[in-house]
Order: C-alpha cells, then sequence, then structure tokens
C-alpha cells in the first residue's frame, strides 16, 4: 500500500472532522472533532514516517496525543464552567460577545 | 546518539523562568504569604530571565542545544525580550486588578509564565515539532487565563471560544507540519531548508507552508483567522487582553520568522505573495471594523488586528531591513499596547470597568493624568511623531518601499489615516466632550501608574532614540 | 556657555513638574511644600538665564546639536559589529537624501531676553500663586502645568529649528489649554479651554504647512542653514538645482508661518481666544496669555527676519498687527470686566509688536515685548489682586474707591497703567515710541497715525479702568470687605513694578534708538543693516508727539471717569457724552466685533473647517464607519461562524497553491 | 504482507465510518463511542504500518483515557439526551457540507500528488539499488540508524546480518540488495517500544520535557477552572 492511501484516507478523516465542527453545535462534539482532526495528521505522521524510515514520525504522534490529553482536559472544564452559567453547551447560544 | 549534553548556561532565560514558577507554586502553598508575593516573585524572576537575554543578545551567544532542537541566537534572544518585558508589564498591571476582583492568584501567575515559557519555545525552536509543543504550552495557557474569570459569564465564553477556535487552527498547523514532515523527510529547520535547496516544490510543500501560515495567522490574529480576537480581549481579563495582543502575537512572528526565513527560504516567492495578500486585508478589515466600535476593548482588538497587518507589511519585505523593522515593530507594538490596555484598566470607576469610549468623556480635565497616559499610548499606536510607533511605522514602511512594495505601502498608509481617526476619536472624547453623567473614577493604583510611566518613557525613549533599539534587531537578523 | 547650563535651565522646570506631577498625591497635604519646589526649579531656571545672558553679553552664542533623531551613524553596535558597508540607515534618508531631525539650541542675544523674560517673570509668578492658589483642590496640578508650561516654553525660545520649535509651541499650547480649563468643574471654563484649543489649531495648521514648504525649499528644518541659505540664493539669484525655491516660495512660507503666529499670538482674525481665556486663574493670564507664550508668535517673526525681509511680507504683519491694534483697543473701551480689558489690551500690544517686526524694527518689537512682559504681567497680578480682594468680583462697575484699602495694589497698577499708556520716562513709552517712530521713518505714515491713536485709546481705557476701580466712590458691594493681599502676593507685585516703570529708562541712552538694548539685540538682526544710525533730530520731535497723546488719553479719562457713576442714569451733559460715547462702542461692537467673531467663527472656523476640511473628513469616515458597520455584522458571536470564514480562507488559498501555481 | 490492502481497507473504512457516525448521531453519547471505535480502527492502522508502540498508546491514551474524560463530562452535565443537540439545518449545513467536499478534494489531490519531488520520493529512488557491492551511501545510511538507535556494529552484524544474508557474512561483505534489506528490516523493528523510548530519550528529549511542562499547564488549568471557589466569595 503506497503513502498516498494512507496521506489520502488521513485527508478524509480529517475533512469529516472539519465538516463535523462546522455543522454541530455541541461543544463537547465539536471538541470531539478537533481531536479527530488530530488524529488524522497522526496517521499521516506514521504513514510517512515508515515511507522514510524515520522513527521521528511515530515520536511526533506521541507527543501529539500529550497535547491532545491536555487540551481535552482544559477543553472540558471551560466548557463546564460554560454550563454553569447558561445551563447549555450549545456553541449558537453562547455569543453574548460580539460586534 | 547519546543522551544529549546540556549547556545550562545557554538556558539561562528558560532554567530562570522554570524555576520562577516552581517558586511561586511553593510559596502559593503557604497561606501566610500575602498574595502580591507571588507577583513580586513572577516580577523578579521574569527581569532576571529578561537581564540574562539581553546579557546573551549582548554577548552574541550561538548555540544549538538538545541535538539542534534548540537554537539559542541573537534572534531568539531579541524575542525573548519582547516576552519578557510583555510578563513583567502584565503582572506589573495584575497585581491590582486581582486584589480588586479578589481571585486565587497563585495558578494564574504560573500559567502567566508557563505561557510566557511556550513563546521562548517558539522562538528559540529548531524543530517543528519543539515550535507545535511552545505553542500549544503557551496557547493551553492562554486558553485558561482567558477564561480565568469563571465567575463573569464573558470570561467564560472567552476562554471556550478562544480553544476552540485555537485548537481547530492548531489541528490545520499540525497537519501542516506532518505535509512538511513528508516533503522534506525532517522536521529540522536547518535540514528542511538543505532538503529544499535539493528537491522542487512540491503540493505537499506548498500546501504544508500554507497550513502553518494559517497556524501563525491565527495565533496573530491575520485575517481571516482573526474573528476570535475581539471577543477573546473583550470577554478576557483586562491584563490578559494585554498579554494576549502582546506576547503570543510576537512569538507567532518568531516563529513565523524562523521558519519562513531559515527552512523555507527557497520558497520565498510563494510565500510572499500570500504574506502580501493577508497583509492588505488585514491591515484594512482591522480599521475599517475598528472605526465602528463603541467598546474600547474591542477597539483595541481590532487596532491589534490591524497592527499584526503592519508588521506583515516588513516581513514582506523579507530582507534583512524589512525583518529588522519588523523585529523592532513587534517590540514597539507589545510596549504600547499594553500600555493602552494598562490605562484602559486604571480608568475604571467604583462600579467596575469602564470600557465604552462614550465614558470616557471629560476625563481630559477630570482625571488628566490618565487622559495624558491613555493619549500618548493611542498617538503612539496611531504612530503619530516624536512615539515610538512612528518610528516603527517608518521602518517597516521604508524597507516595504525599498523592497519594491510600494502599493501595498500606500494600503498601509491610508490604513494608517483610517487608524488616526478612531484613535484620535478617543483622545477627542477625553478633551473635548462633556461627560453625560458624573462618573466616580477610581483612585489611582501606584503599581498601575507605575507601569503606565514605564510604557510611556519607553514609548517616548524609543520615539527619540530609535536607532538604539533598532540596531539590536539588526544584529539579532544576522542568522538569516 | 556650556550646554550643561544649558540643560540644567531647561530640565529645571521639567524635573518640577514630575515631582508636581507624579507625587503630587503625597504633597497633597502639604500644598506649600509643591509650591516651593515648583517655586525652586524655576529659580534654577532664572539663575540659569542670568549666567547665559552674562555670557551672551559678553559675546558669546552657542549653537550646538545635541543629538540627531536618527544620526547618520548608528551607536555601538553598528560601530562593532554590523561590520563594514553596513550602518544604521538615517529615518530622513528615504525622504529626501539625508535629513536627520536635530535637537539642538541656538543661544544668542534674542534668547538670552527671551530666556530673562519668562524665568524672571515666571518665578515670580509662581511665587505670587503660591498666596493666589492657596486652598485650591487643585493645587499640586496647578504648579505642575505652570512648571510644563516654563519648560515648554524655555524648548520653544531655545530650539535651533523649527521642528523643535514646534514642539515647544504645540507644548505651550497643551498648558495653555489645560490652565484656561483648570477649572474644570466651571463649564465656561472647559468652554474657553476648547474655544483656545481650536483656534489654536488652525493656527498650527498654517505654521506646519510653512513648516513643510520650508522643508521642500531647504531640505532641511535648521535655522542656520535656512537662512544662509535663503540669503545665498537672494545674493547669487540663482536657484538651486533640486530646490523648490524662489521669491514666492518664501512668501508662501512666512505668510504661512505668519498664520500661526496670528493664532499663538492672538491677531486678526484668530484673536477671539485670547478675552476667553481669562477663565484660567489669573496668574496664569499673566504669565501665559499676556507675558510669554502669546509673544511666541513675535518671537518667531523674529527669530524667523532673515526669511521674512527676503519675501516681502512684513508689510502684511505690520498691517495685520496695527489693525488688530487699534480694533482691540475699541473693543477695550465697552468692557466691565477687569481681566477683560486688559486682555484686549494684551491684544492690542501684541499689535504693536508686531508693528514692530513687521517694518523690519526688529530690535524695537522685542523691546516691547519685553516691556509689556513687564508691565502687563504686573498689571494682571495685580487685578488678580483687587479680584483676592473682592472675593472674585471682576466688573468695574461694581468698585470704586478701593484706593485706600489696597494701597499697594493701587500704586503698582498706576505704575503699569502709566507704563502702558506711554507716560514720559516710563518703560512703554520708549518701547512704544520707537515702534511708531520706525513705522513713520521706514514710511508706512498710516500704519504710524493709527498707531498713535491706538495710544490715545489705550491711555483712555487704562484709566477709564484706574479710575473706575480704584477712585471715586465706593461702589462695593456691602457684603464685600476688601483687604490688601498677604505679602507672597503684594511683594511680587512690588518688585515687577520697578522693571516696569524703569526699565526703558536704564536700557535706552539719550543718543535716540542706538540703545543698550539695541547694541545687545541688533547682531541677531544685522543682516539687513538695520544698524544704520538713527537720525537722532526727529527723536525728540516724535517723543513730545507720544507723550501729549499718552497724556491727552490719561487727562480724557479723568474728565469722564474720576467720579464715575455707572449704574445711576447719565444726567449731565458729560455723562450723556459717556453715554452717547458708549453708544458709538455698542455700534462699533455690532459692527466690526461681531462679524469679525462671525467671520472667525463662522467662516474660518464653521465655514472652513467644518464644512470643508470637517466635511470631507467626516465624509471619508462616514463611508468608513458604514462599511465597518457592516462588516462588524460578519462578527456574529458565533464560534462556528468564525470557523466558516477560516475555512473558506483556508480552501482558497489551498486552491491558489495546489492549482494556480 | 498482502493481507495489507484488505487490512487497510477494513480498518480505513471503519475509521472513516466511525467519524461520519460522530458528527452523525444526535446523542452525544452515541457520538463518543463511535469516536472510540474510529480510534480502534486506527489503532489498527498503525499495527498494519509498523508502529506498535504508537497504537497501543493510542488505545491506552486515547481510547482509554481521553475518552472516558469526554463520557464523564457529557454525563456529569447530564447532556445525554437529544435535546438542542440536533446538527445545524439547512443551508449552513449544506455550505459546510460543501465547503468539506472541496477541502477533501484538495486534500486527496496533495495525496496523489505526495511523490511529486518531495523525499519521499528521494527515498524510494535510492531504495531501487542494482547488483553489485554495499554502496557507500548505504554504509553512510546504516551508521545513521546506527546513531539513532545507539546500535553497535557488532550488534548489527550478529542480529540482523543473518536475516538477510545466508553466509557468515559481515556488514562490509553484504551486496547492495542485502543492505537494502537489511536497512529496511532495522527500520521495520523502529515501531517497536525499546526503538522509540531510545529516540525519544535521546535525540527529542527537550520535546519530551516540553510535553510535561504541558501537563502541568493543563493540570495548573483545570485546577484554576474548577476549584471550589474560596469561602469569602460564595456570598
Amino acid at each position: 500500500m503506497g503513502l498516498e492511501w494512507y496521506l489520502g484516507l488521513s485527508a478524509l478523516l480529517f475533512t469529516v472532522g472539519v465538516v463535523g465542527v462546522l455543522i454541530r453545535r455541541n461543544a463537547i462534539i465539536i471538541f470531539m472533532c478537533i481531536e479527530l482532526m488530530l488524529n488524522a495528521a497522526n496517521l499521516a505522521f506514521v504513514a510517512i514516517s515508515r515511507e522514510l524510515g524515520d522513527p521521528s514520525g511515530q515520536v511526533f504522534v506521541f507527543f501529539v496525543m500529550t497535547v491532545a490529553a491536555a487540551e481535552v482536559a482544559i477543553g472540558l472544564a471551560i466548557i463546564v464552567s460554560v454550563f454553569k452559567h447558561r445551563e447549555t453547551v450549545n456553541v449558537d447560544e453562547v455569543d453574548s460577545l460580539k460586534g | 546518539m547519546t543522551v544529549p549534553v546540556i549547556n545550562w548556561h545557554m538556558l539561562m532565560p528558560e532554567l530562570v523562568i522554570v524555576l520562577t514558577f516552581v517558586i511561586v507554586m511553593v510559596f502559593d502553598l503557604f497561606k501566610s504569604i500575602r498574595k502580591s508575593v507571588l507577583a513580586w516573585v513572577t516580577i523578579v524572576g521574569s527581569a532576571i530571565a529578561l537581564w540574562a537575554s539581553v546579557e546573551m543578545l549582548h554577548a552574541g551567544v550561538i548555540g544549538n542545544e538538545f541535538n539542534g532542537m534548540l537554537r539559542v541566537d541573537r534572534f531568539s534572544m531579541f524575542f525573548n525580550i519582547i516576552f519578557l518585558v510583555s510578563t513583567i508589564l502584565v503582572t506589573l498591571i495584575s497585581i491590582n486588578y486581582l486584589d480588586r476582583n479578589d481571585k486565587r492568584q497563585g495558578e494564574y501567575y504560573v500559567l502567566i509564565l508557563l505561557a510566557t515559557l511556550g513563546m521562548m519555545l517558539m522562538a528559540s525552536g529548531n524543530e517543528l515539532i519543539v515550535v507545535f509543543l511552545g505553542l500549544e504550552l503557551m496557547s493551553l495557557s492562554l486558553y485558561v487565563l482567558a477564561g480565568y474569570f469563571r465567575s463573569i459569564q464573558v470570561s467564560s465564553e472567552a476562554g471556550m471560544k478562544y480553544l476552540l477556535l485555537g485548537a481547530f487552527a492548531s489541528g490545520f498547523f499540525l497537519y501542516g507540519i506532518a505535509l512538511i514532515y513528508g516533503g522534506a523527510g525532517t522536521t529540522s529547520i536547518p535540514e528542511i531548508a538543505s532538503e529544499l535547496e535539493a528537491g522542487g516544490k512540491s503540493p505537499l510543500m506548498l500546501a504544508g507552508m500554507f497550513l502553518l501560515i494559517v497556524g501563525f495567522g491565527f495565533k496573530v490574529a491575520l485575517v481571516p483567522f482573526h474573528q476570535w480576537a475581539p471577543d477573546v480581549y473583550e470577554g478576557a481579563p483586562t491584563p490578559i487582553a494585554a498579554f494576549i495582543s502582546a506576547g503570543p502575537k510576537a512569538a507567532g512572528f518568531a516563529a513565523f520568522l524562523r521558519i519562513f526565513t531559515g527552512a523555507l527560504e527557497s520558497l520565498q516567492p510563494e510565500w510572499i505573495v500570500v504574506v502580501v495578500i493577508l497583509a492588505a486585508l488585514t491591515m484594512t478589515v482591522g480599521n475599517v471594523i475598528a472605526t465602528a466600535q463603541s467598546n474600547i476593548k474591542r477597539m483595541l482588538a481590532y487596532s491589534s488586528v490591524a497592527h499584526a497587518g503592519y508588521v506583515l507589511v516588513g516581513l514582506a519585505a523579507a530582507n534583512k531591513d524589512g525583518i529588522s523593522s519588523a523585529m523592532l515593530y513587534l517590540f514597539i507594538y507589545c510596549v504600547m499596547n499594553i500600555g493602552a490596555f494598562a490605562a484602559v484598566i486604571l480608568a475604571r470607576t467604583e462600579d467596575g470597568e469602564n470600557l465604552r469610549i462614550a465614558d470616557y468623556a471629560g476625563l481630559g480635565f477630570r482625571k488628566p493624568l490618565l487622559a495624558l497616559f491613555m493619549t500618548i499610548m493611542l498617538l503612539s499606536l496611531a504612530g503619530f511623531p516624536p512615539t515610538a510607533g512612528f518610528v516603527g511605522k517608518f521602518y517597516v514602511f521604508r524597507s516595504a518601499v525599498d523592497a519594491g512594495h510600494t502599493w501595498l505601502v500606500v494600503v498601509a498608509a491610508i490604513n494608517t489615516a483610517i487608524s488616526a481617526f478612531y484613535y484620535l476619536r478617543v483622545v477627542v472624547t477625553m478633551y473635548m466632550k462633556e461627560p453625560e453623567e458624573e462618573l466616580d473614577f477610581h483612585a489611582y493604583p501606584s503599581l498601575l501608574v507605575f507601569a503606565l510611566l514605564l510604557v510611556t518613557i519607553g514609548v517616548v525613549l524609543i520615539g527619540v532614540l530609535p536607532s538604539y533599539f533598532l540596531a539590536p534587531a539588526q544584529i539579532s537578523t544576522q542568522f538569516f | 556657555m556650556s550646554v550643561n547650563l544649558i540643560i540644567l535651565l531647561l530640565i529645571s522646570p521639567l524635573v518640577g513638574f514630575l515631582i508636581n506631577g507624579l507625587f503630587g498625591k503625597w504633597l497633597r497635604n502639604t500644598e506649600k511644600l509643591s509650591g516651593w519646589i515648583a517655586c525652586l526649579a524655576v529659580l534654577v531656571s532664572l539663575i540659569c538665564s542670568v549666567i547665559v545672558f552674562t555670557h551672551v553679553k559678553g559675546g558669546a552664542e552657542l549653537n550646538q546639536t545635541l543629538y540627531q533623531w536618527i544620526a547618520a551613524e548608528s551607536h555601538e553596535y553598528s560601530k562593532t559589529e554590523l561590520g563594514s558597508g553596513e550602518s544604521a540607515t538615517p529615518l530622513f534618508e528615504w525622504i529626501t537624501g539625508n535629513f536627520a531631525f536635530n535637537i539642538g539650541f541656538h543661544v544668542d542675544s534674542l534668547t538670552a531676553v527671551m530666556l530673562l523674560i519668562i524665568t524672571g517673570i515666571g518665578f515670580l509668578i509662581h511665587v505670587y500663586s503660591i498666596g493666589y492658589m492657596h486652598g485650591d483642590a487643585g493645587y499640586t496640578r496647578y504648579f505642575a502645568y505652570l512648571n510644563l508650561f516654563v519648560f515648554a516654553m524655555l524648548i520653544l525660545v531655545l530650539a535651533d529649528n523649527y521642528l523643535m520649535m514646534f514642539v515647544g509651541w504645540e507644548g505651550v499650547g497643551l498648558c495653555s489649554y489645560l490652565l484656561i480649563g483648570f477649572w474644570y468643574e466651571k463649564k465656561s471654563a472647559t468652554d474657553a479651554g476648547k474655544k483656545a484649543f481650536i483656534v489654536n489649531r488652525i493656527g498650527d495648521f498654517g505654521f506646519l504647512l510653512g513648516m513643510f514648504t520650508l522643508f521642500a525649499a531647504f531640505g532641511t528644518l535648521d535655522f542656520i542653514p535656512i537662512f544662509e541659505q535663503a540669503e545665498f540664493f537672494e545674493r547669487t539669484e540663482s536657484t538651486g538645482s533640486n530646490l523648490v525655491f524662489g521669491a514666492s516660495t518664501l512668501a508662501v512660507a512666512t505668510l504661512l508661518l505668519f498664520v500661526g503666529a496670528v493664532g499663538k499670538s492672538a491677531q486678526i482674525p484668530l484673536y477671539v481666544w485670547l478675552p476667553d481665556a481669562m477663565e484660567g486663574p489669573t496668574p496664569v493670564s499673566a504669565l501665559i496669555h499676556a507675558a510669554t507664550m502669546v509673544t511666541a508668535g513675535v518671537y518667531m517673526v523674529a527669530r524667523s527676519s532673515v526669511l521674512f525681509d527676503l519675501a516681502g511680507t512684513g508689510d502684511v504683519v505690520a498691517w495685520i498687527g496695527v489693525l488688530t491694534a487699534a480694533f482691540a483697543a475699541i473693543m477695550a473701551l465697552a468692557a466691565n470686566d477687569i481681566k477683560r480689558v486688559l486682555a484686549y489690551s494684551t491684544v492690542s500690544q501684541l499689535g504693536y509688536m508686531f508693528v514692530g517686526v513687521g517694518i523690519g524694527a526688529y530690535a524695537s518689537g522685542i523691546f516691547h515685548l519685553m516691556t509689556h512682559a513687564f508691565f502687563k504681567g504686573l498689571m494682571f497680578l495685580t487685578a488678580g489682586s483687587v479680584m483676592h480682594a473682592m472675593s472674585n468680583e471682576l466688573d468695574m462697575r461694581r468698585m470704586g474707591g478701593l484706593r485706600s484699602k489696597l494701597p499697594i495694589t493701587h500704586i503698582t497698577f498706576l505704575v503699569g497703567a502709566l507704563a502702558i499708556s506711554g507716560f514720559p520716562l516710563l518703560s512703554g513709552f520708549w518701547s512704544k515710541d520707537e515702534i511708531l517712530h520706525s513705522a513713520w521713518e521706514k514710511g508706512h505714515p498710516i500704519i504710524y497715525v493709527i498707531g498713535l491713536v491706538t495710544a490715545f485709546l489705550t491711555a483712555f481705557y487704562m484709566f477709564r479702568l484706574i479710575f473706575g476701580t480704584f477712585y471715586g466712590k465706593s461702589r462695593v458691594d456691602s457684603q464685600i470687605h476688601p483687604h490688601e493681599s498677604p505679602p507672597v502676593m503684594w511683594v511680587p507685585l512690588a518688585i515687577l513694578a520697578i522693571p516696569s516703570a524703569l526699565i526703558g529708562l536704564a536700557l535706552l541712552s539719550w543718543k535716540g534708538h542706538d540703545s543698550a538694548f539695541h547694541h545687545f539685540i541688533g547682531g541677531v538682526f544685522s543682516h539687513h543693516g538695520e544698524k544704520t544710525a538713527h537720525h537722532a533730530d526727529n527723536v525728540l520731535l516724535f517723543m513730545a508727539i507720544s507723550s501729549i497723546v499718552g497724556i491727552a488719553g490719561i487727562a480724557l479719562a479723568w474728565v469722564k471717569y474720576r467720579d464715575w457713576t455707572p449704574l445711576a442714569q447719565p444726567q449731565s451733559a458729560i455723562h450723556k457724552l459717556a453715554a452717547e460715547k458708549f453708544y458709538v462702542d455698542e455700534i462699533y461692537n455690532a459692527v466690526f466685533v461681531q462679524p469679525i467673531k462671525k467671520v472667525s467663527q463662522f467662516v474660518l472656523w464653521r465655514g472652513l473647517d467644518v464644512s470643508i476640511i470637517d466635511g470631507t473628513v467626516n465624509g471619508v469616515a462616514f463611508v468608513v464607519r458604514t462599511v465597518g458597520g457592516s462588516l462588524r455584522r460578519f462578527q456574529t458571536g458565533v464560534v462556528q461562524s468564525y470557523i466558516v470564514s477560516m475555512v473558506i480562507g483556508i480552501i482558497i488559498f489551498l486552491a491558489y497553491y495546489l492549482f494556480i501555481r | 504482507m498482502d493481507a495489507e490492502p484488505i487490512l487497510f481497507i477494513v480498518f480505513g473504512a471503519l475509521a472513516l465510518i466511525g467519524a461520519v457516525a460522530v458528527i452523525g448521531f444526535k446523542n452525544p453519547v452515541y457520538s463518543a463511542i463511535a469516536l472510540i471505535g474510529t480510534f480502534f480502527a486506527q489503532a489498527g492502522l498503525f499495527v498494519l504500518l509498523g508502529a506498535h508502540f504508537v497504537a497501543a498508546v493510542q488505545v491506552i491514551v486515547y481510547a482509554g483515557a481521553i475518552m472516558v474524560l469526554f463520557l464523564f463530562v457529557i454525563m456529569l452535565l447530564n447532556l445525554g439526551s437529544v435535546r438542542a443537540d440536533q446538527p445545524k439545518a439547512g443551508i449552513a449545513k449544506g455550505a459546510a457540507i460543501v465547503l468539506g467536499i472541496i477541502f477533501a478534494l484538495e486534500g486527496v489531490y496533495i495525496a496523489v500528488n505526495v511523490s511529486k519531488g518531495t523525499a519521499v520520493a528521494q527515498v524510494k529512488q535510492e531504495s531501487t539499488v542494482g547488483g553489485g557491492a554495499i554502496t557507500e551511501a548505504q554504509l553512510e545510511e546504516i551508521g545513521e540508524i546506527e546513531a539513532t538507535y545507539q546500535l553497535t556494529r557488532d550488534e548489527i552484524n550478529t542480529e540482523y546480518v543473518p536475516q538477510v544474508a545466508t553466509a557468515d557474512k559481515t556488514l562490509e561483505s553484504l551486496t547492495a540488495v542485502e543492505a537494502q534489506t537489511l536497512i529496511q528490516t532495522i527500520q521495520q523493528e523502529m515501531g517497536k517500544t525499546e526503538r522509540i523510548g531510545t529516540v525519544l530519550f535521546s535525540k527529542f528529549l527537550l520535546p519530551f520535557e516540553v510535553t510535561s511542562l504541558i501537563l502541568l499547564a493543563a493540570l495548573i488549568g483545570v485546577i484554576a477552572l474548577v476549584k471550589r471557589e474560596e469561602p469569602k466569595e460564595v456570598s
């Protein structure tokens, strides 16, 4: 299987993530979709890493996962604090800052 | 390859910051220690790191630490100075702000220090993944800081918006790194450069390069990736809005410069096109929307969007002159923008923050010192001589003209005129309008006045002695 | 004369300003202290000025560049590390080739005289203010502004180039504006501040354009190179290769600069702000709006004497001056508010000064500037003393007979009034007579006549003021108990009275205009040969005419106002005449003052500034704001709409890179 | 070896279906579970790519930790119900999908053109070598591998050379083809935990330390955001 296939799959997964961010209103699901995007990038890293015979790509994935974990922790904490104010996690309703 | 030998002295600024936040965390555990001590520890630590950076800039230290992951040179030291000056000023203006709002403080300062560390890593990262991690370290700390006042509804909202949009942009940035990794076979900046010299441009590289622009463009708020900025600045605690407008913007440009003039130099004709378009868009959209704002924080947010556009004008020149003038501009911008936000904090009434521009009516006579500070900052932002803002714009525009981007400078000049309109509107409001109602302005907290005084002196000093500040920027571009 | 002396002279008020401005919070409880700090700061400057004066008298001049804004050579880094062939480029190279803005001092006898006036009178007024402002809530703020003003004024006169002069020019304007609106609780005060600000902006705009013109013609803004080049081109009748230079260029430049002077020195048609400026504290009126700042325009014209001479625009200056002098004197006849009378009188006397510098008698103009600074400063301070005694009453119709209650104030005021009226041997007599005499000699008989009439009017309205205030029956409200001011106020009055009376005598020799003062200052203007000896034979005749006119004015005032009862209906013939005279004044007021006020307010300010300039600016601004307002709608506050625009941007640029490249 | 295309299609399809399901399900709990499915499928792809360690971490960190956090928060906020969680309707949704399709086309275009003048293509070119003895370039590459994985020449000779050559050959006496196979073999091994660990703690020591700071920042950030208010603030 050539790199093209893996990269193509990665691009598709990334796109699904982007579309998800665009069409879902639930902040938590938007967040999941962002995780999907990061994962698509991970897939690209690992595929390229194998193609190049270079281990750094796999190490990057490790770092990205750490970052993702940290991001999720903070993101969910912020979403919880928004929920405390508004009883909703619907991003359409969180729009008092605008203009 | 063995475990790298670490030259500790090359990492002085970073290590001092690490030590400082450890001390802050430990001090925070003791209830008996007054909370303002934490701020002072932060300031002293940052000041020591600043001193170390200045010394290293002066000495011209050069090193590739951690197997070439970290590049220590004058360039990174110059940006370290910008970050640390911003950190010190922001901490100074935070002390009273936090006391008034009665918030937990230990975490606040630790997060500011961590964000600073992230910025420093972005400026010295010699490997895309280090830049990415630095960016994430900075961003994560800032997401929390933006939403720090969780009891205030807009603060949480600002945190959430910043986080969702920031994480989204990070996804693109990461994908860009992956593509470059595939295109060049490495993520080390010098190695990418040599790979690119050998190989041609590929769709992979071009796309990867653009996605990096997206990542940085988000952090520095370029149009069309800027829309988070006004909302976040308005909702975030004011000192944090100042911080977000200063340090991260400089850090984004630092990494952008290192990567695009280091690794992607041979693609210069390709990226300059986009830089020029983004510069024109960013300046115009930022300034035009700023004219329609009635909230001063939002106005400053749009103005800071526009200022990123001016920096891009310098980058578009993409030579030594252009880059050094853009670096000087960033320094100037950080100082004066923090000053402007500090003046906003100072203009508070007993009821709370005073963010409507209309509320500034009559300040010129009622609060002459505050009005004077605000006026100087706004004039500097608008680029009037003899302030720093003028000098910065002048160098940037000149280098762009020299590099042949005449029409871009024409756009920039028109934008400067537009910006003068909305900055001066505030000045006119302060000095020429009668207040609609009597507002009970808060007494001046001396620390805030002190910070503003520092900034004012700095703004005037740079305006009067620009070459002393340009020279370090010029020698810091030597690695290109 | 070392530069350090000048720097000390300049910095001292700035330090005073910083101390009072920054630590005012802590000084507030010990208000005396902040006042004395301010006085001390100016005293240091005064001492330095005296030293400078003695040096200059000994023949020293100084023209030293302290610092180039962007020097052609950069600093330590560039020398040591940029290597050969690379250096930091000067800031303005881009514009013209090699321009560097200098911060430098130019000290000659003209500067020395101005320094003495500013710091000497400034110091006395600072001391006076300690008493006058006692107990005011904004005490430290007041002294901070006052010191800042002195600093800015010193920059203005020490500058060796137009740009630095402009910085001082704007600085004094700012302080004036802040001090006029000092009591910001009073709406009239803030209104007056705004009026001063706006009217001055028109003038400053002219100054700025004048500077640009000079820069375009000469490629520099430094005095000496400009003057030398201008003379050189005049002499050789050549035009520089790349210079936009010709007689008309200089005319345009000088007239534009003069517009600036018209604004700052309150000449027709931009004088309207000065009478209103009396809303500020009285010592401010004395210092800024009589003795120093308003004379900046005269100083500027004198400083640029080379240019005005070469361009031949002096006549315009002289005519504006004499018209203003006459016009303001007529208005002073009708005013009843002491400070307003003095304000119109200031405008009128500034007109004399412009006559002097306009006809080319620069030394005489500056001489009058100096004598006027003393006696007008004195009179404002005495007016302040009267106000102090009368619980801020200013209307002379409600005064009268104060002579016995305020003896010192009365005597000092009388000295000032006699001086300004041209009473023989007092200072005003000499300086005014010199100007008039020169006007006649240089071939401006009409100006001479108008000037003479104005001198008569001056003596008349001044003694109307004296008689109305200090003589006759007391018309004072029974609630008010006038009392003499404390020593901290009357001592400066007494000190000021001495030079007001005698300075002319001290500086003049009996051989006509070739006086000590002219010797001292003449060198600055020697380029056009003012040194040519005056004909001494007519001097006594002219002096006699001036004396007669002045004394006649006083006499007429004595006849009409010696026993003034303005509140009663006029009964006798003389009273009727007085009333009729009043009536004429009212007509004059209606025919000239109001229309000119209207001209300045509606045509110049509303018409030109508001409708044309503002109209254009507002039109553009309106479009920009509308566009901005509609772009704001894209900022919906919903995260996803932001993401949509990001994604669209990404898609477009990616497509550009992938498919178009 | 030939199982790879089939497995790729299976795992790839699973991952895609899972991803689409994440944005398709109205109930966030279902979405979360679909996301776990995607992560598992991706772990399978990682195994297929020889990245065993990464695959394991993917399952443990993502599917195990991160998703549990998601589910926990969904339950905590009681968002399990369908309320207000419908995707956007109508134009917004259509526009988003159009944008998505264009973006996907661009992504696929990049993927298809992956071999145009890139480093990846260069690696492929280098790997097609003819007969003859081991080349200088290959020796250099093996030198790099030694440095990266901290292997000694002896280890290579005893552990890996027998896998690619029949006789008692040493590295220097390999043919070019054998050397190429040797390089590939060693690189196949690199996905193993030991190898990753070596690289992580030597070359990537700094990023590793930085990740610890990132986790610290997250820790402190979360504490700052959710710590109980000080008593005086409650009033």
